[in-house]
Formats: structure tokens, sequence, C-alpha cells
């Protein structure tokens, strides 16, 4: 029962998949699957909600480090969760999109988590500086391929490269630097994008035929005994 | 030129819909003086392959008027009926220029667009000017049926592959079952997995292990898994502490079962606790927010990242070189591969963490699979050398066998 | 900055490039120095040199001309030869995050399709699209075409949650995904949906994103298997993936604010109208152009730390 | 708490409380709520500069605003599923009663009965809950492992893989008119029939050496050895190319913030 019957619903729902492929009066169905998979995935956001709450409220029940700001965490989930659920604020009845222009949850969107969200990308462009100075040095030959694909692409895609080199002729204009990123961005980079791709999709069809045939299975987890 | 006609006459076209909603005696003049135009010749319709039915497929030789003239064409409209007496339904439109239609019924009973299979059905193509009183018939074509198939024959390459693979795959399992020895080069980054745990239990320092933001349907969140239960019963072993921030809350139930499993095995059950398992929150950098105050307030020995990951790849695994933690990450998201190289002390590059399951697994019905991939590998090659030299003789067939995109 | 800026704050807006640059080339000379003398940079000093180059440059704006290059040509033209009431899909498939970058493209998108009178449907594979498209309709939209009208013009259909899924229904049925748009009027009201059962039907699509669910899974989801024409802007970091798929699965590409850059001069170079309309991606090459500058600078001080290092151990 | 900490504190609510006061002042007139908005905007640029102090080091502010964006985005996802998902998709499918209580357009179906199976899933994950019973939500797992194995393995059987393998065949010999108009005609020009040319010998060997790389059953040595070092080279263009290509998309990101806080936050004209 704990593992068998898994194992039979995913043998059965795969491999009735892959034929309704072939199969024309079937073809709706795994339209129909994606969207019974999205309303599961709301159930499961409940879940998560649950477990969050649960870490929170036993981290601040046992005064653990930073318990002060387990506060600011639940607070602030239930006051959204409020906002959302219950629409408040929004100017339209029941049926009003829920980012309604006034609404509260659309404000706290607004001033808090597109702030929150985009600084938190934005901190990229620093550590993509820190990781260049860190990481890209001639150790050896693959790293010296490496630093120096990445340094004519930056060259590239500023003025400079172009006004460090505009002095080469036309019949060596490979050489230039923005011509030669692009090169390098369609030929040697699609050449290895595309052996990753062809090399991912061999794996993902293997592995997703392993899961069908029930021999990739420790996503199920323990045995029967627990 | 001509699309400037075209502006020009759909202006007019809705000018005078919008005169004659308000008066229907003032309709322009001009409007009224057209002359009625050829009806389109040819009419035949037929049956759309490789379908579920409720489709049909009319093609037509468009009027002589299309296109020149005051009595051009500007549209053409497509009617049916069950009967040649019956009332006939407009189903659709084209512009001017096409001399074809799909006809494609929606399923609802219904609903308008519905197209009943297997039901005598006729049609008629209607040349339609720009006064939608002016207009020329086509002859009734029908009886005509549409018809559901029940394979879909564009596809047959398709399964081929799919036949193909299968039986290699079978076949590597088999042979691998039977206790064929399979040899399997190392990866770097899965030998290391070992050194890090220990280098944690040394420094007694909790191990961090990410899934990124995959959920748990994505294949590398699933070879993931696998890569846990090793990590997890390793850690059990050695006492180490594990923190396991998860993303996705499926991803989170299936994670403290790979866990509790693990410890069971390892003879630790009592060691494990839903603590080590947690959900943090479905949001990208909110998640990275929660994860980079884990690393530095923790200050794990190591950080596993292993999965989906998307542009917190670097944040993280700058993060983590900060707070000094040996760093191994594997991840399928081609994106987000260079960043893991720069940044981390291993890494596992696409196919490599589908392959690690196996690997750590180490039972021969996953090693027969690695085989059955290398194979098809082989076969990529030939296929490419071969389609190159087709290719670059003209010999346009050969390409053609991979035109399956529907 | 305008035409009316006064002399004494265009002096100012000199002096300040001139003293940022100086800083900024002064700063890293420094460092250089110290790195031949193999001291270590700190991280926050790298840090600090980033934020100065990309602020300064915002504060004291310096706007470099753009040529578009063929990948970005490839959608501009397709845009321009539809005729006009085409039906053009533009999916916001972003969050505020990624706004930035792809939001200027997105905006850029929408006054091409609308000058041109194609109708435009959007919708969004991003929970967070539904609140950018509120921008471009505040900034775009409203002021620039009030005359357009909402579902004859264009509509939006909002957000449906089911990533890939969402595109598996819409290829073969739109009302069944969407059977109102986002103010409710049932599908078959809504003038744009005329003639439009499925994706099938439409000119156009162009996915402006870079994350998943994205123009991938527009690509693998209905281009292929619908053989419809697609487009996409997308955030710098996804568009080298992409070219595999160019030009055979996706007609254009635009990639990075560079990509956003080259399309807005286009478009001002075509449609004169165009010219006061705001060019976030074209001023925003600025600071792009110093921080690149500040990285190379970077790498190479951490190469003469490297070998600096190495002759030192030769030595011992 | 330090008494340095303190003082820290205090001043950086001081600012904040200008801020407000400052920015409530410029709206005055022109918003209606002019309080609120000049609230909004001082917590916005508050959040920016509190994730940005990351930077420097781990801090109060940091904690606080990374405790409050993970409250905040658990709940906002959980109500758009609630009404995108459950009001939008499963209840004009299921009940026509609940349709008009939420007024959406109920969809009446012969087959809206098998809408039920994603409920019973759902709430068979939910089972998870139950310390005795958690196994049974294995049967709803079972089922989206097997639906998006089954829809993944013929995807990437015919999109990423068969077309990227197809996208391979790409022409040795561009504009080739005889050897003798080859090498008369051989430069070093960008758009030269030899770059031409070369870029296809490399995307066909590269993609040929990379696949080498991935072979995970034969030992790499000898000839074969040599193709898989070369497909890592190749490999090293790709990460180097593209980490090079994606610092414009990072920097624009920086460039958006910190557009925000000159402009919105502390109303400067530019």
């Amino acid at each position: 029962m704990k593992r068998g019957v898994p194992l039979i619903i995913t043998f059965v729902v795969g491999t009735v998949l892959i034929f309704s492929v072939f199969i024309p009066p079937m073809e709706n169905l795994g339209e129909n699957f994606t969207l019974f998979f999205d309303i599961i995935a709301v159930f499961a956001f409940f879940l998560g909600g649950g477990n969050l709450l649960r870490v929170h409220l036993t981290k601040l029940s046992r005064r653990k480090r930073d318990w002060e700001y387990s506060i600011v965490t639940i607070v602030g989930f239930f006051f959204m969760l409020a906002c959302g659920l219950f629409k408040i604020g929004n100017p339209g009845d029941i049926s009003a999109s829920l980012t309604a222009e006034g609404s509260w949850f659309q404000t706290i969107y607004e001033s808090m988590f597109v702030p929150l969200g985009s600084t938190m990308y934005a901190l990229l462009a620093f550590f993509v500086a820190s990781a260049s100075y860190r990481a890209f040095r001639a150790k050896n030959r693959e790293a010296t391929i490496l630093l120096l694909a990445a340094f004519i692409i930056l060259l590239g895609r500023t003025p400079l490269g172009t006004f460090v080199t505009s002095w080469i002729p036309d019949s060596f204009s490979i050489m230039q630097i923005p011509n030669l990123a692009i090169w390098i961005m369609n030929s040697p980079n699609l050449a290895g994008q595309r052996a990753i791709m062809i090399g991912i999709g061999l794996g993902v069809v293997s592995m997703s035929l392993r899961l069908i045939l029930g021999i990739e299975r420790t996503y199920l987890g323990g045995d029967d005994k627990l | 030129m001509r699309y400037i006609f075209v502006i020009f006459s759909l202006v007019l076209l809705t000018f005078s819909a919008g005169l004659a909603q308000v008066d229907t005696l003032g309709v322009d003049s001009i409007l009224l003086n057209i002359a009625p135009p050829s009806p389109i010749s040819n009419l035949t319709v037929y049956d759309k392959a490789n379908d579920h039915g409720h489709a049909l497929i009319l093609e037509w030789t468009p009027s002589p008027d299309d296109g020149a003239g005051m009595n051009t064409v500007m549209l053409y409209e497509i009617f049916r009926s069950e009967s040649p007496d019956s009332p006939f339904v407009n189903v659709g439109s084209v512009p001017l220029g096409n001399s074809r239609y799909d006809n494609i019924g929606i399923l609802e009973k219904e609903s308008r667009d519905y197209i009943p299979d297997n039901t005598d059905l006729y049609y008629r193509v209607d040349a339609v000017t720009i006064n939608p009183e002016v207009r020329a018939s086509s002859e009734v074509f029908g009886p005509v049926r549409s018809y559901s198939n029940w394979f879909h024959r564009g596809r047959v390459p398709v399964l081929l592959a799919v036949l193909i693979f299968g039986g290699l795959m079978m076949y590597f399992v088999t042979v691998a079952r039977k206790g064929a020895e399979l040899y399997v080069r190392p990866l770097a980054g899965i030998s290391a997995v070992d050194d890090a745990i220990g280098r944690a239990t040394e420094m007694g320092r909790p191990i961090l292990y990410i899934f990124g933001l995959g959920t748990a349907d994505m294949i590398s969140t699933i070879a993931s898994f696998t890569i846990l239960s090793r990590v997890a019963k390793q850690v059990a072993e050695y006492q180490t502490q594990l923190i396991v921030p998860c993303y996705d809350p499926i991803v989170m139930t299936v994670a403290q079962e790979v866990v509790k499993s693990s410890y069971l095995d390892a003879g630790h059950p009592d060691a494990y606790n839903d603590d080590m398992v947690f959900y943090i929150t479905t949001n990208q950098f909110a998640y990275v927010a929660a994860v980079n105050g884990i690393m530095l307030r923790e200050l794990p020995a190591t950080n596993i990242y292993m999965g989906k990951f998307y542009a917190e790849s670097l944040i993280l695994a700058e993060t983590g070189a900060v707070a000094g933690s040996i760093q191994i990450a594997g991840t399928d998201e081609v994106g987000q591969l260079p960043f893991f190289i720069i940044a981390c002390d291993y890494t596992l590059i696409g196919e490599e963490l589908y392959a690690a399951s196996a690997y750590l697994g180490r039972e021969p019905i996953m090693l027969g699979s690695l085989k059955a991939q290398d194979y098809a590998k082989a076969a990529v090659i030939i296929l490419s050398i071969l389609g190159i030299i087709a290719a670059n003789f003209g010999l346009t067939a050969f390409t053609n066998i991979f035109k399956v995109l529907d | 900055m305008n035409a009316f800026t006064p002399p004494l704050a265009l002096a100012l807006v000199d002096i300040g490039r001139v003293i940022s640059l100086v800083l900024i080339a002064g700063g890293l000379l420094w460092l250089l120095i110290r790195a031949i003398k193999l001291k270590e940079v700190e991280r926050r000093v790298i840090f600090l040199f980033i934020f100065i180059s990309v602020a300064a440059p915002i504060l004291f704006p310096t706007v470099f001309k753009e040529k578009a290059t063929p990948i970005v040509k490839a959608v501009f033209d397709k845009i321009e030869s539809l005729p006009p009431g085409s039906k053009v899909l533009l999916s916001y498939d972003f969050d505020p995050a990624m706004a930035p970058e792809v939001q200027p493209m997105a905006d850029a998108f929408s006054r091409h399709c609308l000058v041109k009178g194609h109708k435009i449907v959007y919708m969004c594979l991003f929970a967070t699209g539904q609140g950018q498209f509120t921008r471009t309709m505040e900034n775009v939209i409203r002021p620039e075409f009030p005359e357009k009208i909402d579902g004859v013009d264009y509509v939006n259909i909002g957000y449906k949650a089911g990533n890939e899924g969402v595109l598996n229904v819409i290829i073969s049925d739109f009302k069944k995904m969407f059977p109102t748009d986002v103010n409710g009027v049932p599908y078959d009201s809504v003038e744009v949906f005329k003639g439009i059962r499925s994706c099938k039907d439409l000119d156009l699509i162009i996915s402006i994103g870079g994350g998943r669910p994205g123009i991938k899974e527009w690509v693998l989801f209905v281009g292929d298997p619908g053989d419809v024409p697609i487009a996409t802007g997308v955030a710098a970091v996804v568009a080298p993936q992409l070219y595999p798929y160019y030009p055979k699965q996706l007609l254009g590409l635009l990639g990075g604010i560079k990509g956003a850059a080259e399309y807005e001069s286009e478009l001002v170079i075509h449609y004169p109208r165009f010219k006061d309309s705001p060019t976030p991606a074209l001023l925003m090459m600025g600071p792009q152009t110093l921080a690149h500058i500040v990285i190379m600078a970077f790498i190479i001080i951490g190469n003469v730390l490297f070998i600096q290092g190495r002759r030192k151990e030769g030595k011992q | 708490m330090k008494r340095s900490t303190l003082i820290l504190m205090g001043l950086v609510v001081i600012v904040f409380a200008l801020s407000w006061i400052f920015k409530a002042i410029s709206f005055h007139g022109v918003e209606e709520h002019y309080v609120l908005q000049g609230f909004l905007v001082t917590l916005a640029a508050f959040l920016t500069l509190s994730i940005m102090s990351f930077l420097y080091r781990d801090n109060p502010f940091y904690k606080f605003a990374e405790h409050l964006f993970v409250g905040i985005s658990a709940a906002f996802w959980m109500s758009m599923g609630f009404w995108s998902t459950i009001v939008g998709n499963l209840i004009p499918r299921l009940s026509e009663g609940l349709s008009n209580f939420f007024k959406v357009h109920y969809i009446p179906g012969d087959y809206n009965i098998f809408f039920y199976i994603p409920v019973i899933l759902g709430i068979l994950l939910l089972m998870r809950l139950s310390r005795n019973y958690g196994w049974i939500s294995r049967w709803s797992l079972a089922f989206i492992v097997g639906t998006t194995a089954g829809l993944n393995f013929i995807r990437y059987l015919r999109s990423d893989f068969i077309n990227q393998v197809s996208a391979t065949y790409v022409p040795l010999l561009v504009d080739w008119q005889g050897i003798g108009h080859f090498f008369s005609n051989l430069s070093l020009s960008a758009s030269g029939q030899f770059i031409m040319m070369l870029a296809n010998w490399v995307i066909f060997l590269g993609v040929m050496c990379g696949i080498i790389y991935f072979f995970f059953s034969k030992e790499h040595t000898g000839m074969f050895g040599r193709a898989s070092r070369v497909g890592i080279w190749i490999l090293m263009i790709t990460f180097g190319a593209s980490f090079g290509y994606t610092v414009m998309g990072r920097i624009s990101l920086l460039v958006g913030r910190i557009t925000f806080l000159f402009r919105d936050w502390m109303g400067l004209n530019i």
C-alpha cells in the first residue's frame, strides 16, 4: 500500500500520457492533468504556510536566537493573508481582481514586496564583481579559457571594445573585439549550449523512464517499515 | 500600397458599420453602388488528418476580384449547415488573399463552434465586399464528414525514438541486473561530497543542503532527492548537523521523508527531527534572503546546491564563500552553470546531476540506464555526422526525418 | 535633463562627471599598485566601486548611440511588416525584480504594436506580471495612446496559475483557460478575440521575461507544436541559451538592456513621434559601460595578484 | 546592546521619520492620501537600504527586512493561488452555488466530475500533517511525478533533443566556389567566407566534443580523451561567455534600485 500503490500510479499516469501524444482523441488529457496539478499545488501552499508558522512559533516559544524577528514574520504573514483572502480595501466587490489598484494587497505588494525583491536581486551586481575578482584567475588551462572568453565578451559589450580595436583593417575584422564577441556568442558558445542541452534532453528522457518504470524511487521516501 | 488600401477600406468599413447602427437608411451611397464580386471557385472540404475529429479544412481558388477594383473582396465568410437546404451558419472568416480555412471545432456541444463527427456537413464560402450586403456565394460543397483518428501518423518518428530508447534502456537494465560489470567514469563533484561531510564533522559545523527553486516534479529535484538521501545517511553516521531549507512545500514533505529514512538506514532514527527540513517561502528572493541569513549565522562547513537554480545561484554561492564554506553545486539550468562553475569548488554540469543519482546508488539498474544514455549519445553523434554530410550534399530527405514538430 | 536646464546645472553635471571619473580611475590605479605589492582587495571595497560606477552616471547622465544588431532588427521588422489589425500577444513573464531590464522592452513593444494599429492581447505567466502590465498601462497606453480602447484595440486577460499548463491549454483553446478578461468581460464579447480561438490564430507572440515559465516554455509548448512565430525580450542572463533557438524556433530576440536600447533607438528612428517618449534603456547604457570597465579592472587586479603570488612562491 | 548600536539605531529612526515628513509635504496637494503615500515611499526606501546593508555585514535591519519578506511572500502566494486557481479555475467547474457566491462564470460540462480528482489528491497531500496516515500523501506525489515524467519524456525528446540535433546540420562549406577561389579570397574578415565556415565547423565539432565529454561509461583516454578535453574547453568558453554577457543584466537591476532611491525617494530630478 505505502509504496506499491504510488509506483503503480506513477506508471499508469506516465504511460498513459506518453501514449496520449500519439492518439489524437486523448490529446487533451495532458492539458487537463496539468490543470489538476495546479490545483494540487495550491493545497501544498497551505501545507507550506502551516510549516512556516510551526517553525517560527517554535522559535518564539523556545526563545531561540533571533526569536524577536519571528514575530515580524508571523505578523507579516497573517496581515498579508488577511489582506489577500478577504480582499481588504479592494475598490470592487468579491469578483474584482486581487491586485486591483488601491487594495491593501496591491499596496503592500508595491511598497514592500517589490522593493525587497528587486533589491535582493540587485545585490547580484555586487556579487558579479566580487566573483569576477575572486574566481577569474588564470590557474590552469581551463580557467584561462574561461577568463579570456569572459573578458572578451565584457569588452565587447562596451564602447571601449570598439575603440581599442577599431584600427584593425577590414580584412582582419574578426580580430575587432565586437565582432569577436558576437562570433564567440554565436559559435563556440552555441556549440557548448547545444551539447549541454542535448545531454540534458537525454538525461531527462532517461530519468523520466526510470521514474515511470519505478527504478528511481527515492522521491517516495522510506520503505514500508516506517 | 496594398496595405494602405486595406487600411483605408477598413476605416470605411468601421465607419459604415457605425452609420448603420445609427440609421440604417443613412448608408453612404457609394457603398450601395458596388457591383457584386465574382464568387470563389473549386471549393473542396476534407477532414483534418491526425486529430481528434471535430475539424475540417476548406480550400478554394480565390475570387478574381480579390485585390482589384471597387468590387474588391474584403474577406471570405465561411458558412456551414447539416443539410443543403437548411439555413447556413457563419462559422468564421478570413481576410482577402487567403485560400484556406481550418474549421476547428471546440468540444462543448452547446457551442456554435461545435462540429459533430461522422455527420454529413455542407459548406459554402461567401466573397464579401466592403459593403457586407454585397457578396457572392459559392456553390455548396458536401456532404463531407469529420473523423477522429486513432493514431497520429505525423508522429511516427517520435514513437520510433521512444521505442528505440526504451528498448535500449530495458536491455541494459537487464544486462546490469544479470551482474555484468559496467564501467562508470568518476565525477569529481560526487567524490567531493564525501570529503566535505568529513570536513564538516571535524569542524563541528553543520551542512547546508539546498534544492533551489525546483518543484517536486522537476527531474533535477528528483535527482537531488537521491543525493540528499546519501548525504543524510552519512551525516547521520557522523552525527553532524544537517539544515535543509525548502522553497516548495511538496519538496519539503518529500525531503523530510527522505532524510528520515536515511537516518533510519544509518541506524540513528532517534537523531532525526522534523526541524532539520523546513519550509521558508515560495518566493525566489525572500527565500534567498532567508538562506543568506542562515549562511552567515550558522556558518555551515559545506553548502551543497543540487537542483534547479535561477538568478539566486550567485547570491547564494558568493555569500557562502564569505562564510568560508566548501561549496558543491549541480544544476541543469544552463544559464546558471557559469556562476556555479566560477563561485563553487565543484560543479556537476547538467546531465552529470542526473547521473549523480545513479552513481551514488551504484545499483546496477541505474548504471544500466547510464549506459543506455551513452548509446543514445553515440547515436546522436552518428546521426549528426550523417546529417551534416546529407545537408552538405543537398539530401534534404534525410534532414526532413527530423521535421516532426507537429 | 531637457532644453531648459540652466547653464549652471549643466556645468555642475560636467564637474560631477569629471570628479567621479577621477575618483574611479584613481582608486583602481591605487588598488593595482597595492596588488603588485601582493595586497588583497577587500570585498566591501569592490562593492563600493560598483556602487559609485553605477550611481555616478545616473546622477550625471550620458547617452550613447546604439545601432540595432540583426537579431534585434528581426523582431522590429516582423512587427513592422505585419498588416495593421494583426493580432499580437504580449506575455509579461516577469516580476518586479526583473523589471528594470525588461520593462523597457515591454513598453517599446507596446508602443510599436499600437502605433502600427495591431491588436494586442496581454497576458502573464507570472502572477506578478499583472502589476507590470499596470505600468505599461499608466506609462504608455494612457498618456500616449488615449484613443485606444480596452477590449477593441487591446485586451488584458491577466494571469492564471499553472506555468506551462496554461500554455498547454491555450494552444488549442483560449477560452478554456481565460473565460473572461481581467475585467470580467466574457471572452466572446471581447472584440480583440474575434477570430482567435487558440494561439494558432495569432500572428505573433512575444514573451517578455527571463525566468521560468518564460520564453522556453512558449517555444516548447506553443511555438513548436502550433507553428506560431515567436519573438522574445529577455534578461541578459538567459539570452545566450536562447541563441540555439534562433532563427528556426525564435524569429528574433532582445537580450538585456542593450537589446532594449537598440530597439528604442530603432523605434525613434522610424517613428519621430516617440522622440520625446522616455527611453530608459538608452539612459541605462551609461552606468553599464562604467560598471563593465570596473569589473574588467578587478579581473586584471585579481590576476596581477595571482601572478605576483606565484612569482613569490617561485622565489621561495 | 552596545551604546553605539543604540545611537546608530536612533539616528536611522530619525532619518526615516524626517523622510516621512518631507515626503508627506512633497505629496501634499498632489496625492489624496499624502501622509500614507509619504510613509509608503519612505518604507520602500528603508527596506531597500536594509537589504543593501547586508553587503557590509549581517545586521538587525537586514534581519528585520528578511523576516518581513518571508512572512508576506508566503501569504502572497497562498492568496494568489486561492483566488486565481481555486476560485478562478476549480470552483466554476464544481459548483454553481459557489460560483455565484464568488461571482465567477459557472462552466457546465460533462467531464467536470473529474475535477474532484485534484481536490481529493490535494486533501491526500494534506494528510501529510497526520502522523499515522502521512504516507497517503505519496499517492498525490506519485500522480504529480507520473504526470510530469510522461509529459517531459515526449517534450524533451521532441523539442530539446531532436530539434537541437537537427539544428546541428549546418553547411560546412559556405558559398563554395572551388578550392582556388577559397584560397585566393582567404581573409580574416568577420563577414568573409573563411570565418563563416570556421563558425560552422566550430559548432559542429564543438557539439560533438561536448557530447563526448558527457559520456559516462567509457574511459576518457586516447583519442576519446582528447576529444573530451576539447569538449571541456568548449564548455569553458560557453560559461565564460555567458557570464560576461550576463553582467549587463545584473547592472541594470542595480540601476533600477539606485534610480528609485535618487528619484522617487530623494526627489532628485534625473
